[in-house]
């Protein structure tokens, strides 16, 4: 099945981008397509690359950005809501990139499924 | 339809808009703060048990075990880990109430 | 023109108030951007997302942009499906008259069922 | 005591809290979010009414009308601008709940 | 000693679930920093703050620390002051036996009088 | 008298910031003194000055700012809760520094009042 993940709540704060990673992970594990995850509000500060948790804590961009190598994944930080808060080309994590909100319209056409995790 | 719900009962009005607009027969998962909704003995057990005469409720193992109630469920609460989650994700829309 | 050629049935689901979080406001440039990608769009309002369509709003004094007028170029953007949950109104001490657009009042089995045709959801 | 309550009573259970733990004759400010908790003619109306029985209920000016509601609060609540609640919370200790 | 002698009455107030959000581990971060001030510090657990310290967590597989733990340092750090509301306990279907540390339980006019007495809180 | 202003949550996404600003602003327009601000948990990230709202929304930093070289503000991020969300020396705006928690301690003791926004 072709799933699109959503994600609206920014890492640590909230734990939606924990379950959102997490279930990205049980959904390719299992086989599934992930066509996209697309980050919107505050979402988009899980691909800052700036960030330093505490050495016994997870790294959640890093997290997010090895789940995109391993699996080839499209991440859209969408552009609007990232300017608000501080996310650009120069902050953003690998595998991320910015992009209209039109793309998350798009996952939404194109998934059998959009999975939302926050609000 | 899949109702996901990640709020506390006793903090987020969440639940209600759950028991009110999900249609008879559509599976709810709760996840995150949203397992204390299914606490066995607790203020919410009663509304938990009657949304369960109407809807099966799922709740996912993970949470859970993080927050040290696994062995406190009401009876009738079916336990799911994520690849669980993805089942029922795959079988039914999903809507997420937070 | 049939909803078949209209493309797929999704559904933009306003539920928080206004301004205490954002979530309206980026939920309503969401519909606008769904607006041109000629889908089936549905739009409804339900629990505290109805105070996002309350006309009269005057946000100068607390200094963050009033973004109820732009509700109003929804229809603009041939989205033509709005729906807000009688119930909902009414438990908040609203009427349909209260409201900068006035979506078709349908009662919660009705956004029920509504729910139930739709592909995919965003909640706001 | 000043209490502060920024969250809606029909998604949050802040006013609850408030209404448990809070002082008799303790004021009370709703603002954000929580100024509709005043509306008149709305299903919190009565709860306020009765909150306003122990506790004297302000709101902030400001946030009113943003929100399009000035003209709908319930009689007997205090309208205060930053100005005003600024001058509550040199009045009295404060906390917030959220 | 005297009360007075111990500084300032602050207070803590842990009311928000663990791991669905940040607040009651950063809560915890500042009171183990507070108490290196050797003020007259007091920590309360209301409403589902009183999960934070629910006994058994098991964090693995959410992939998040573990810090219930750390709330068995607070004694360490010379803050004996720990309540928790009786109510809140039973309306969530926990008991004292249940939680890592076991603060006085008190009931919600206590809870009144204790926050009464304080000059500055913190809400968590 | 003498205010403290604690702020846990981010700019846009909520109002809290917003709402700390204008009391913050009024208090020091009747003639108080605001000891501290105190940005801590998302809060922390009202002070990058990445941020680029729309040319029609206020610039959350830029008033902070603003707030501060006016009345000679001591504005505190936690470096902790910073470090997490990706916020740090390279990032945060003027009038802004990165400290320790223990300053909002130090403020809970000298104030006497501390009025916390967000949670």
């Amino acid at each position: 099945m072709k799933f699109g993940v959503l994600i609206l709540e920014g890492p640590y704060q909230h734990e939606s981008s924990d379950s959102a990673y997490h279930f990205t992970k049980a959904a390719l594990e299992k086989g599934h397509e992930v066509l996209r995850v697309f980050f919107y509000q505050d979402g988009v500060i899980n691909s800052t690359k700036l960030m330093e948790p505490q050495a016994d804590d997870r790294h959640i961009q890093r997290q997010w950005s090895e789940l995109q190598e391993k699996y080839d994944l499209d991440y859209v930080v969408c552009v609007a809501a990232a300017k608000r808060r501080g996310i650009n080309d120069d902050v953003i994590g690998p595998g991320f990139k910015i992009g209209g909100l039109g793309m998350l319209t798009e996952v939404a056409i194109e998934a059998d499924r959009v999975v939302q995790f926050g609000a | 339809m899949l109702h996901l719900v990640n709020k506390s009962p006793y903090e987020s009005a969440c639940m209600d808009s759950v028991d009110k607009y999900a249609h008879k027969g559509s599976p709810i998962l709760l996840f995150e703060d949203g397992v204390y909704a299914a606490i066995a003995g607790a203020a919410f057990e009663s509304r938990i048990k009657k949304i369960m005469g109407d809807h099966e409720v799922y709740v996912l193992k993970e949470d859970l075990a993080a927050r040290g109630i696994a062995d406190r469920m009401v009876d009738g609460v079916k336990e799911v880990d994520y690849a669980g989650f993805v089942d029922l994700a795959e079988q039914n829309k999903t809507v997420s109430w937070s | 023109m049939g909803e078949e050629e209209k493309g797929e049935k999704l559904m933009i689901v306003f539920r928080k108030a206004p301004y205490g979080t954002i979530y309206s406001f980026e939920g309503l440039e969401n519909v606008l951007i769904m607006g041109a990608y000629d889908q089936d769009i549905s739009v409804l309002f339900i629990d505290d997302g109805i105070y996002a369509i309350k006309a009269g709003m005057e946000t100068e004094a607390v200094g963050i942009k009033n973004f109820s007028p732009t509700f109003r170029a929804i229809e603009a953007y041939d989205i033509e499906k709005l729906y807000i949950d009688k119930d909902s109104l009414e438990k908040r001490g609203l009427s349909i008259d209260d409201l900068v657009i006035q979506p078709k009042v349908i009662d919660a089995e009705q956004v029920e069922s509504l729910m139930e045709e739709q592909k995919n959801f965003f909640m706001f």
